[in-house]
């Protein structure tokens, strides 16, 4: 007997049950969002920074990588000023005459890309790793485990450091060496979850469904264990910025001509005393609000995403 | 019969003031317990019994509150008292047992310290003294070498142990009421086996009254002197266990009772209520039971009360299997 | 029975090791005792379960009830023995059979929550399967699903929701429609209604029957609770700590068991016939799977244990017709 | 447990030995250490004079061969700038470091444990609001640029504490610490305050976190159904439970302390074995470099050890030797 | 009274035979004396010898300071000079010793208070060589390891100060040697406490934690002026910085032409040379970099010292002359280049180089900047890969540390020649012989007016060449309290006797 012929004849119930009113996750979920004034106005602002960053080319004033046009008769100049072009300089200028206004939105691109390219890159790292370990089980995951405990035992900062000592600098030097420091957090997440996910009756559904394991772990594990990642590749990625600015700080990181955020604070700090505040101050709260709004939203999606939490 | 009930709630409301609007998680229950008897309280999830349970000791946490009503323990009034004398009325007259023995107990307490000071929060014993209670209080509880057991964390039970020691915690002031929210659910039937009995011989022996929170009809059928049925937050019907179970006043009991399998009538189809239990953001209006009631008319849009039927039962329905009309439909099924 | 059972488990073993790491060993060999942890979560099990039968599986919590319903649909292999597919050894079939006679036998889980992906919309979940084993081809998807849907009682413009808009009893028909959907001949239903509140439970339960009279499907049917398995089932197997102790057929089973364990587990169960009883429980607690007890696993607890209960295992042995029971009382005591 | 002690030197092992090879030879990668040494006034045979004594002429596999045999003994190489055991160097510096990164911790829990719980007992509060606010701000603060903020407005504005170095100390069991001297505590405050306030804020989003999630568990409700004061309940029942998680994230997070002491150190000029490390970076003094590593790893055995010691007297479930502790 | 001085860099041991480095003779000037102490123009004055005169073509001789004494109470004699020279080239573990100073020389007592230095050939710098090395005694110092030193077991010299206490990375304590033979201490004690970071160095100062500070990074030092409460003094050092131009490779690795394609190495050519020296404005990197603190150089020494030119002066910044030297040399477009520089060494090097890189793009040499920490920089600025110097264009700087124009031109400009010792530094690799010849023959000139002579007619032809292009002489600030006053040395030293109350 065919099953298919004999929907249309099912003896066992006349008018099916209703359910209860559907609401798309979607909505729902930017609806939960926006519970906290806060963390919507920390979206808000991040998607604006975010934008900026990216239109710096456009939209700032001067290309502040072009040593055609940067000039250090122009070094130091107070905010507001008017250089001898004529163009007034509303941040100041910092000390090798780059404007500021224009140093910090192509600082931020390059922040917000290190921060981001290192978080997916880590991101997509950890998650195979991680996926594969919880997954597989066994030894593979043992000695998968192992290697992440290892890395994990020791501080970013220090790995980064030591990294970076070796490769030295350049952007792409510090994405290897921030996604070599985190990689292993995203794959103790993907792991946690995945193991999690893993004991869950659909992934035996799927199995005695007799899909494929790659289909189980990418189509039915992975979109389940993305929420927890999500919240610490958010968290992550201000970690990495932060961190980038801490390692620039240190003299290992980026080159000084392309500065980042973190690059501009730390060249920056030595005129703290001196009442320059602007070349440092200015680019420390471009990266203060970049990373606190960056935090705010992953804080928001914990709470959002935290099916324990929700209800 | 005793003069005075034991515990007296009359139309009790206890709402939940959510974002998505007012859950009225308990809208007019009314019940009262004797002296040594256990009431028997079930419904089906979601129904209110555990945040009733919660609401008489004043346990209702934010955003839920009590907003009207009465609960009278040995006539005195609890609703509106300060949280001061609540606290010393909790563990001391009235105890609870909670549904999931691996987590009510404290895990990184050991159970000798969580005994006494549930006898010491209530005056002024001696830690010795107190032990004693303690040790005393396991033995009741059928605890094997309970001494050993005081030194123990509850990590070293098993659940059903675990249990024990709760029901021994509930014990140890001798309360006049016990609120044991479905304290059996989550064990083994042999093990369930175990802490009914227990119950049953310490309300034997004590005249302790008890509150028996289960949503299965099948263990208080054994357990309960008396039954309230909830619905949506309501008491649809109380009386004595075997006229409930044997002859059901409201459409919504005799369902339950018919959807239970039993050996009567195996293999034959399970009676099933049509429908599910409303959302209680979105009561309707009247009876809640209407849309889902085979016998449901245009007088259930108005809520029926809680209705006297003889001397010892009621219920909340304006179409009751009552004697007379009963013949009518007796086969307990509904839409076949 | 000259008919052969559309499944048969012979001599089944499943055991869950945990091994010992590097360190454990290198301990041992400097003289301490660590070893590797093992529980047999099935102990040597052997059934057979015929075409169109309803066979209901007891035992209290952690006796192998899901491990063993496991092997039964594939998802674990078996440590030890054989699991025979009409016959036909499944372990050493070709590929293309194996998958088949795992398609043919399908599981219904217990948490209506967590057995389905709640990332995945209900058309996806019930039509993935089919789709990927190519039981249709990707424009008849839809329909087959709301086919599907129609059978189990949903509404098919329920099609696109996720499983959080369902309530429990629907999320456990949209399990149902998952698993007809690859047109099993055998379901296992593991404590299938055990999360769900009477009333809805009562729902499922008709349409479990429904199904074996318009599907001529074959179940076993994992329950703690007696009185569903009661109801539902032809035969009953009941189960202590990984080892089977009883088998028979429903009505005589609940007239006269024979096992101590399953007259035990008869009398505790409570009966919403029976009022006001003086309840008399069984003395001990469940031992860990770990550590069982030596011999019959049940002697602990057992009020008519003797010297040989300690010892030595009961074979399972029939005493009469269709009737098991692995207690060494039967033996002529 | 001694299988749990036995697994964590195993683990650890080998991550000294990874990181040895890795930094032994990434450092070989980066240049030759002897063009740091050199004095202008050298020629090119006093050059290579030196790169021979420091052995650094012969093939790198060599050298790290030779450092693995000296090191089974127990030594870790002699700093290229200092001329001295490199592991002396260090062990000569770490009383500052753990003293800053103990005082640290303690200012973490000291701070963040009180503010923590309140906001997770009253959530929605507006001074609860301001705690989790001030929390984020916490960690998402470069500490450099906290740290000079710190010498500003305290030493440089106010003038109430010194702006760097470690003042005075005095021996305790023959360390040197400066906690006991109201100079070296002067001296303590402002670093140890620096390397603190990320870990406070951690402690606070813990704390909050375990508390929220505690204050819905059966216990707490049990115990409040017992009649337990809200004092006992939120002091024992709830403390006890959110200490576990605290403490194990703070035995790991100790090791981030250490880390970032040496941004703390470099700029309070705080004589730790961070701003040693950092100039060993700077100098490429690889026999520093390397033994500070493995010291720090050592460091981490000892305390992780010494958290999953905690960690089991906290909680008894958790019993040492047990999978994966 | 008491001192505290705030330093940039630590002293890594206090024996001051263990690493020939700035901060560690800067201690062991306070410490020890040498038979020559170099005054703060380093001019070298009578130490433990009281005079030194070459009593043939290859033996100097020594007279010695009677009636000196250790701080350990030890007499000094020809013992202590004989073993210290035996001893400083010999330090166990040391990166980079003293033998610099000592080979080739043999030393003979002749009495307790005469000592004779003989060499194979004449040998004109004996002081400036001699003046670096301290001088340890026989009885404690000469058979004491680096250990010793440290521990203070050792460390006794006949210097101002005495040692007291080494806590490492903390600070160094010194207290007054009230019966040293000079000119007595001012300071009972002195504390030296490094303090790597600039701008904490200077909040150290103006807390009020450290009375002197060394090395006020330039750009605190407008706001430290602006004070009352504070003291700056400046002067010149010894050290020029400059462009290192690689003029030996047909295809330089850091110069392509414009678009990427490969070129023959334009600076090669003199005259790209000379429109790169022309491009600069050294003025400009004076006033907007250096905050006016520095001094745009023209040779190797900033006038004063011993050998420099009084012809040369510093380039003209002219632009379009640089412009026309390009199209002159065919590169009227200019070309790419990358220049590198340290961005940790020199006082504010990274900001430099993208100043002169900023400059250079304007006149059409469309410039890249890469700066490297120096563990990186220097050894691949020596040698890459091939062994060859590894960038094109480089910033470096010079400090003479023997005080004269020999000390550069040997280093900077001869012949890069291993076996000679010469050009050890020249990592352009300029090369001409006729300059060679003028170097070798002031290296062997004992006397000091023929030698000043021939050493600046070296430097006149060198830089005639555009061998190298010098950018500026460094000058050096200190800060103290109100009340005291640093007396600058070229040398860059801080030490505690330069302190003086005003
Ligand atoms: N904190 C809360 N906030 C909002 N609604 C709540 C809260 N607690 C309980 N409710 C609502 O109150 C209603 C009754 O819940 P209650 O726990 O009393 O049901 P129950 O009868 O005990 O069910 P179960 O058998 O599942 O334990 C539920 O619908 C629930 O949604
Ligand atoms: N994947 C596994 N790894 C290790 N042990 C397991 C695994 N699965 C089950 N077990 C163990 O096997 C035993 C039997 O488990 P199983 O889930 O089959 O019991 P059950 O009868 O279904 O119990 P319940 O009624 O609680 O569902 C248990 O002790 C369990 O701990
Ligand atoms: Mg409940
Ligand atoms: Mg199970």
């Amino acid at each position: 007997m065919a099953v298919t012929d004999a929907g249309k004849t099912s003896p066992i119930e006349a008018a099916p049950l209703p359910a209860p009113p559907a609401e798309a996750p979607l909505k729902r979920f930017l609806s939960d969002f926006a519970d906290s004034r806060l963390a919507l106005g920390a979206a808000l602002l991040l998607a604006a920074i975010m934008i900026v960053a990216f239109l710096a080319p456009v939209i700032a004033p001067q290309d502040p990588y072009d040593l055609a046009t940067v000039s250090v008769l122009d070094a130091r100049l107070p905010p507001g000023t008017e250089n001898f072009a004529g163009y007034t300089h509303w941040l100041g200028t910092d000390g090798a005459g780059r404007d500021l206004l224009s140093a910090i939105l192509y600082g931020l691109r390059i922040s917000i890309s290190v921060g981001l390219a290192s978080g997916v890159i880590a991101l997509f790292v950890g998650m195979a790793v991680g996926l594969v370990a919880a997954y597989v089980g066994g030894r593979t995951e043992g000695l998968i485990m192992r290697v992440v405990d290892l890395q994990l035992s020791f501080p970013a900062v220090l790995v980064a450091l030591i990294l970076l000592a070796i490769l030295g600098k350049g952007i792409d030097k510090i994405v290897i060496a921030l996604v070599v420091a985190q990689w292993a957090y995203y794959a103790r997440t993907v792991r946690a979850s995945a193991l999690v996910e893993r004991r869950r009756e659909y992934v035996e559904a799927a199995q005695s469904l007799g899909l494929s394991h790659a289909r189980i772990i990418f189509r039915h594990i992975l979109p389940n264990c993305l929420a927890p990642l999500i919240v610490v590749g958010t968290v992550q990625t201000a970690h990495a910025i932060a961190l980038e600015a801490t390692l620039s700080f240190l003299g290992v990181g980026l080159p000084q001509t392309e500065p980042s955020l973190g690059l501009l604070i730390a060249n920056g700090f030595e005129y703290m005393i001196s009442g320059k505040y602007w070349i440092s101050v200015f680019p420390g709260l471009a990266l203060l609000l970049t990373i606190v709004s960056i935090n705010m939203v992953g804080d928001q999606l914990r709470d959002v995403l935290n099916p324990r939490l929700q209800k | 019969m005793n003069d005075a009930p034991t515990l007296q709630v009359t139309d009790l409301k206890t709402h939940f003031f959510t974002k998505a609007g007012v859950a009225k998680a308990v809208d007019g229950v009314t019940l009262s317990v004797n002296r040594g008897e256990v009431l028997g309280l079930v419904g089906e999830s979601g129904s209110g019994k555990t945040v009733t349970g919660f609401s008489i000791l004043g346990l209702v946490d934010q955003p839920g509150r009590i907003v009207s009503g009465s609960i009278r323990l040995n006539g005195e009034e609890l609703v509106g008292k300060p949280e001061a004398d609540l606290r010393k009325i909790r563990g001391r007259k009235v105890a609870m047992i909670f549904q999931d023995p691996m987590m009510t107990l404290n895990p990184v307490l050991r159970v000798d310290t969580q005994m006494i000071e549930a006898i010491r929060a209530h005056g002024d014993v001696s830690e010795e003294a107190a032990r004693e209670r303690s040790r005393e209080a396991l033995v009741r509880v059928g605890i094997p070498s309970p001494d050993e057991r005081l030194q123990s964390y509850p990590h070293q039970f098993s659940g059903g142990m675990r249990q024990r020691v709760a029901i021994a915690i509930a014990l140890l002031n001798e309360p006049d009421l016990i609120v044991a929210d479905e304290p059996t659910t989550a064990l083994d039937v042999t093990i369930q086996a175990q802490i009914l009995y227990e119950v049953q011989k310490l309300c034997a022996e004590t005249g302790l009254a008890m509150i028996w929170i289960t949503h299965d009809l099948a263990v208080v059928g054994g357990l309960a002197d008396r039954l309230a049925v909830m619905y949506a937050g309501r008491v649809v019907e109380e009386g004595p266990v075997d006229q409930v179970l044997d002859a059901p006043l409201h459409p919504y009991t005799r369902g339950l009772i018919g959807s239970v399998p039993s050996h009567n009538r195996r293999g034959a189809r399970l009676s099933q209520i049509p429908g599910m239990t409303p959302s209680l953001l979105h009561l309707p209006e009247g009876c809640s039971f209407a849309a889902r009631c085979p016998r449901a008319d245009d007088a259930c849009r108005v809520m029926p009360p809680l209705e006297g039927f003889g001397p010892s039962r009621a219920a909340r329905c304006h179409h009751p299997f009552t004697a007379e009309n009963d013949g009518q439909e007796i086969d307990l099924t509904f839409n076949e | 029975m000259s008919e052969t059972p559309i499944l048969t488990l012979e001599n089944v073993s499943k055991r869950f090791i945990r091994r010992l790491d590097a360190a454990e060993k290198l301990v041992n060999v400097f003289g301490a005792d660590r070893r590797e942890q093992v529980v047999h979560a099935v102990d040597d099990v052997s059934i057979a379960v015929k075409q169109g039968e309803v066979v209901g599986l007891v035992g209290e919590s952690g006796c192998g009830k899901s491990t063993l319903g496991r092997v039964v649909a594939g998802i674990h292999a078996p440590s030890e023995g054989r699991l025979l597919w009409r016959g036909q050894d499944v372990e050493s079939a070709s590929a293309e059979l194996q998958r088949d006679a795992r398609l043919k036998v399908q599981m219904i889980f217990q948490d209506p929550m967590s057995s389905l992906n709640p990332r995945m919309r209900v058309r996806d979940i019930v039509g993935e399967a089919p789709r990927v084993h190519g039981l249709v081809s990707g424009a008849g998807v839809k329909d087959y699903v709301d086919d599907m849907l129609l059978r189990v009682g949903l509404d098919p413009s329920f099609r696109d929701r996720y499983p959080h808009q369902f309530s429990g009893g629907q999320r456990q028909r949209v399990g149902i429609a998952r698993a007809l959907a690859v047109k099993p001949e055998f379901l296992v239903c593991d404590e299938s209604v055990a999360a769900l509140d009477v009333s809805i439970q009562a729902q499922v339960l008709n349409l479990f029957m429904d199904l074996r009279t318009d599907l001529g499907l074959t179940y076993l049917f994992i329950s703690h609770d007696l009185g569903v398995v009661e109801h539902l089932s032809d035969r009953v197997v009941i189960m202590y700590l990984g080892r089977v102790v009883e088998t028979a057929p429903t009505d005589e089973l609940f007239r006269e068991a024979n096992h101590p364990y399953t007259k035990a587990l008869l009398a505790e169960v409570p009966r919403i016939d029976t009022r006001k009883r003086k309840f008399q429980p069984v003395k001990g607690e469940i031992p860990s799977p770990l550590d069982p007890p030596p011999g019959c696993h049940f002697h602990p607890r057992c009020p008519f244990a003797f010297e040989r209960c300690k010892r030595e295992a009961p074979a399972l042995k029939e005493i009469a017709p269709g009737r098991h029971s692995a207690c060494h009382l039967n033996d002529g005591g | 447990m001694s299988v749990f002690i036995l697994r964590r030197l195993m683990q650890s092992a080998l991550v000294m030995v990874a990181m040895a090879v890795i930094v032994f030879f990434g450092i070989h990668l980066i240049g030759d250490p002897v063009w740091m040494f050199v004095s202008p006034d050298m020629d090119q045979q006093d050059i290579e004079e030196v790169t021979r004594a420091l052995g650094l002429d012969r093939p790198i596999w060599e050298q790290f061969g030779y450092f693995v045999l000296s090191a089974l003994q127990g030594d870790l190489g002699t700093s290229f700038i200092f001329g001295e055991p490199a592991l002396g160097l260090i062990i000569e510096r770490m009383p500052a470091t753990l003293e800053l990164a103990f005082t640290a911790l303690l200012m973490a829990v000291a701070f963040g444990i009180p503010l923590g719980l309140y906001a997770g007992l009253y959530p929605d509060s507006a001074v609860s609001k301001a705690i989790m606010a001030g929390s984020i701000l916490g960690f998402s603060l470069p500490t450099f640029w906290v740290g000079i903020m710190l010498i500003m407005v305290f030493a440089v504005i106010l003038g109430w504490l010194p702006s760097t170095g470690r003042g005075d100390t005095v021996d305790l069991f023959g360390v040197p610490v400066s906690f006991l001297t109201l100079d070296g505590l002067k001296h303590l405050l402002l670093p140890a305050f620096n390397l603190a306030l990320l870990k406070i804020s951690l402690v606070i989003r813990l704390t909050r976190a375990g508390t929220r999630e505690a204050i819905h568990q059966d216990y707490i409700k049990f115990a409040r159904a017992k009649g337990l004061s809200t004092r006992r309940i939120i002091g024992v029942h709830l403390l006890k439970n959110i200490l576990i998680p605290v403490v194990t994230v703070l035995g790991l997070e100790f090791g981030s302390l250490i880390a970032f002491s040496v941004v703390t150190e470099t700029v309070f000029a705080w004589p730790g074995m961070g701003k040693l490390l950092i100039e060993a970076i700077q100098q490429l003094d690889r026999p520093i470099i390397v033994a500070y590593l493995i010291m720090i790893v050592f460091l981490f055995v000892v305390i992780n050890l010494i958290v999953d010691i905690l960690y089991s007297i906290l909680d008894p479930r958790v019993r040492l030797g047990d999978r994966g502790a | 009274e008491d001192l505290t001085i705030a330093v940039g860099a630590e002293a890594t041991s206090i024996d001051p035979h263990f690493h020939n480095l700035g901060p560690n003779n800067q201690l062991g000037f306070q410490i020890f004396d040498r038979l020559a102490n170099p005054d703060e123009r380093q001019n070298f004055e009578p130490g433990l010898a009281v005079s030194w005169a070459p009593i043939d073509d290859t033996t100097w001789e020594f007279k010695l300071r009677e009636g000196v004494k250790f701080h350990d109470g030890s007499d000094f004699n020809a013992d202590d000079v004989i073993c210290t020279f035996e001893r400083a080239p010999n330090v166990p573990n040391s990166p980079a010793g003293f033998s610099t100073y000592t080979k080739g020389k043999t030393f003979v007592k002749v009495d307790d208070y005469t000592v004779h230095v003989k060499t194979d050939a004449p040998y004109p710098l004996m002081v400036n060589d001699l003046g670096n090395v301290a001088i340890v005694s026989n009885e404690t110092g000469c058979d004491a390891s680096t250990e010793d030193y440290n521990s203070g077991k050792a460390a006794a010299g006949t210097g101002p100060y005495k040692f007291v206490e080494y806590v490492p990375g903390d600070r160094i304590v010194l207290a007054a040697n009230h019966d040293y033979w000079g000119e007595k201490p001012t300071w009972e004690t002195v504390t030296i406490k490094p303090i790597k970071s600039g701008p904490s160095r200077v909040a150290a100062l103006l807390a009020g934690d450290v009375d002197v500070i060394a090395s006020v990074p330039t750009t605190d030092i407008e706001t430290l002026k602006g004070r009352d409460d504070v003291t700056l003094s400046q002067g010149v050092s010894n050290r020029v910085i400059y462009l290192h131009i690689d003029q030996f490779r047909e295809a330089s690795p850091f110069v392509k032409a414009n678009g990427g394609g490969d070129i023959k190495n334009p600076l090669m050519d003199k005259r790209v040379r000379e429109a790169i020296s022309k491009a600069i404005s050294r003025e400009l990197i004076r006033d907007r970099v250096m905050e006016g603190l520095s001094i745009p150089a023209g040779q190797l020494l900033p006038e004063g010292f011993f050998g420099v030119s009084e012809n040369l002066k510093p380039d003209a910044y002219d632009a379009d002359a640089a412009k026309a030297l390009l199209a002159e040399a065919g590169v009227p477009d200019g070309f790419e280049l990358t220049i590198h520089g340290p961005n940790d060494r020199y006082v504010n090097d990274a900001k430099i180089v993208e100043a002169i890189a900023q400059m250079l793009t304007r006149v059409g040499i469309k410039t890249q900047v890469e700066t490297l920490p120096r563990s990186v920089y220097f050894s691949r600025a020596s040698s890459g890969a091939d062994g060859l110097p590894e960038f094109s264009l480089i910033l470096v700087g010079w400090g003479a540390g023997s005080g004269e124009a020999s000390s550069p031109l040997r280093a900077l400009i001869a012949t890069n020649d291993k076996d000679k010792g010469m050009g050890t530094a020249n990592r352009g690799r300029y090369s001409n012989p006729e300059v060679d010849k003028v170097i070798e023959e002031a290296l062997a000139e004992v006397d000091d007016e023929k030698r000043a002579g021939l050493l600046a007619k070296a430097t006149e032809m060198a830089i005639g060449d555009y061998a190298i292009i010098p950018v500026h002489y460094q000058v050096n600030t200190w800060a103290s309290r109100k009340g005291l006053k640093y007396i600058p040395r070229t040398d860059e030293y801080t030490v505690a006797y330069g302190v003086v109350k005003e």
